[in-house]
């Protein structure tokens, strides 16, 4: 971009170059201040002597020269033109005492200020970057162990809890509500495995009555239990289709049969 | 390393130097580092082998050892401060219902074999819940009972005692003294308690003699 | 019980034990440990501030030393041993001047705000360059500026000392100077007039007093 700048420019060549060892540099400074900061270092003094006004004028003559190579400054850069020729005007003037605010000198005195503080934070950077660093001149641990995180469950009971759980169990046992006596109740289950095996050798009617186990038909608790039970197995069996029931009437015997396995 | 050689231009740093550049290598580096690798990150001349060995003296019952690892060498915790690298946190939470149970039985009814245990509680108890209850050192194994197969027993321990702040374990309230507390609410049948139980409570006895 | 001194029982390790464990704790990790943390993780009694003590003489010349950085502590290679460890430099990301300014402006005045740094620089400051600041963990917002707006104000960190091998902020190079020199003074400009500036400076002063 600036090449083209250039070119439209009618300059000789030392004039080009004499501009652009300071313009080209317009992109390196890092606003005004800093810009300041350069130019006052051609004062060749210590910043605490530095002519305020000397260098408002070099600042103006650099805001002059860039305006003349249409580069584009800043704006912050024209704010501080501006204020430095305010700050010329008032440097050269005589005082008027009228006039409110603060005094040339007091203005020119922080703005000397504001260049030193920014010199010594450059310098401090500086310092602080040749200092040795670490991951670059001393360095840290390379095999580092975690710190792990170890629960430890510890487990507590009162002796409350072993009370009342040992309660617990003998209640238990003592409320079981309902012991059934098995030694004279027969099952279904118990009937229906003992038929599935008979079943087999019966080809005609038989009174279920004589399914019941031996030994189950004179105690008439036992009785009435292994009835109730062959007679619950035959309404599965026959469900199952395995035998034909029947009952001639009411009250007559029960009788089952063995179904013949379909032929035709 | 004689003075007199002519290499004494490239001449090794002291021995004291290569040590501290050994301890600084091995600080720092990710991974052990072998000799060859410090022979090659050393100034010319030095002998990493024997600053090695030097380091590793000086590291000797210190909190971090030099070791060996395959041919390379690292520092490492030492092996008795491994505890510091643990940050432990204490939870306290209560035991479970069937421990509690177990270890109720454990102590009414000690020495008693897991078969008895599971025929009390009316279910199977995991080994788990034994376990955790000898792990905690409330429960122990005590001597075998001399019935076919010869099942361990279980007792509990001085440690049981101690937390649950016992003398002994014929401290324990019995039936009676539960229902009094409210803790049995129902009908109690006590002969089952004592039946089979004659036996043991001779060998309770005997065991808390012992002790 | 008859012992006279009821804490025998929980008597601390022998420092020279202690002195093994701050070893271990301090090697196991990159990052610096607190005193703090160090008692928290040493077994009762312990007293870490004194162990340190002497971990510190002890490495004192060696190939690592024992640095403080605030009010933690940690092993780093000596300086002067850096070029063995040319292998484990960490390339870094290269500070921009700005970023390197605003850095040297947050160490030095801190508690800084933003306008402040403005100021200094004359110049704003894009967000990248704190953020990038932020980032690498050397600097973080510090307190809100009890002034109009309540502007966040921004700090160094530990990490910022640890990288730059200081004790603590006061050790800044150059910092006695500049403050006798007044440049680390927030001077207000002529025409405006601000009175909330002596808060700031006591802000300041606090901080490194403080450390």
């Amino acid at each position: 971009m600036t090449d083209s700048i250039f070119q439209e420019d009618v300059q000789t060549v030392a004039e080009r170059q004499a501009a652009e060892a300071l313009i080209v540099d317009v992109g390196a400074f890092e606003g005004p201040l800093d810009l300041l900061l350069t130019l006052s270092r051609t004062q060749k003094v210590d910043l605490r002597q530095i002519s305020i006004l000397e260098l408002a004028q070099q600042y103006l003559a650099f805001v002059e020269q860039a305006k003349k190579l249409r580069l584009e400054l800043a704006a912050d850069y024209l704010v501080m033109a501006a204020w430095l020729a305010f700050l010329k005007s008032r440097l050269l003037l005589p005082p008027d005492p009228t006039e409110e605010g603060p005094s040339g000198e007091e203005l020119a005195a922080h703005l000397a200020f504001q260049l030193e503080r920014l010199e010594a934070m450059r310098n401090a950077a500086a310092k602080l970057m040749a200092r040795d660093q670490l991951g670059r001149d001393f360095f840290a641990r390379g095999i580092t162990e975690d710190v792990q995180r170890v629960r430890r469950v510890t487990y507590t009971a009162t002796l409350l809890d072993l009370m009342q759980g040992y309660a617990r169990i003998r209640t238990k046992d003592d409320f079981r509500p309902f012991v059934l006596d098995r030694d004279s109740v027969m099952t279904m289950e118990e009937s229906l495995a003992r038929m599935r095996h008979l079943i087999g050798f019966a080809g005609d009617w038989t009174d279920i009555a004589s399914y019941l186990p031996e030994g189950w038909d004179v105690d008439p608790v036992k009785r009435r239990s292994a009835t109730a039970a062959t007679f619950a197995a035959s309404l599965e069996l026959a469900k199952e289709g395995k035998i034909d029931i029947r009952q001639g009437e009411t009250f007559a015997p029960i009788q089952i049969r063995k179904r013949e396995p379909r032929d035709g | 390393m004689a003075k007199s050689n002519n290499d004494s231009l490239f001449e090794a740093p002291p021995m004291a130097e290569q040590e501290r550049m050994v301890e600084a290598i091995l600080f720092a580096t990710a991974d052990p580092v072998s000799v060859l690798e410090l022979t090659g990150r050393m100034p010319h001349g030095c002998d990493p082998a024997e600053a090695l060995a030097y380091v590793r003296k000086r590291y000797e019952g210190r909190g971090v050892n030099l070791v060996k690892i395959g041919d390379a060498w690292a520092f490492r915790t030492a092996g008795d401060l491994g505890f510091l690298m643990q940050k432990e946190t204490i939870e306290t939470r209560k035991l479970s219902r069937a421990a509690i149970e177990t270890l109720a039985i454990v102590a009414y009814h000690q020495p008693v074999t897991r078969a008895e245990i599971e025929e009390i509680r009316g279910v199977s108890v995991s080994r788990g819940t034994v376990d955790q209850l000898i792990e905690l050192e409330w429960v122990r194994i005590g001597r075998r009972r001399m019935t076919p197969g010869r099942p361990v027993t279980f007792v509990v321990t001085q440690g049981f005692l101690d937390h649950f702040g016992l003398e002994n374990a014929r401290d324990l309230p019995g039936l009676k003294e539960l229902r009094a507390a409210g803790l049995l609410e129902n009908r109690p049948r006590p002969e089952t308690v004592v039946e089979t139980d004659e036996d043991e409570d001779d060998d309770q006895v005997d065991l808390f003699e012992d002790d």
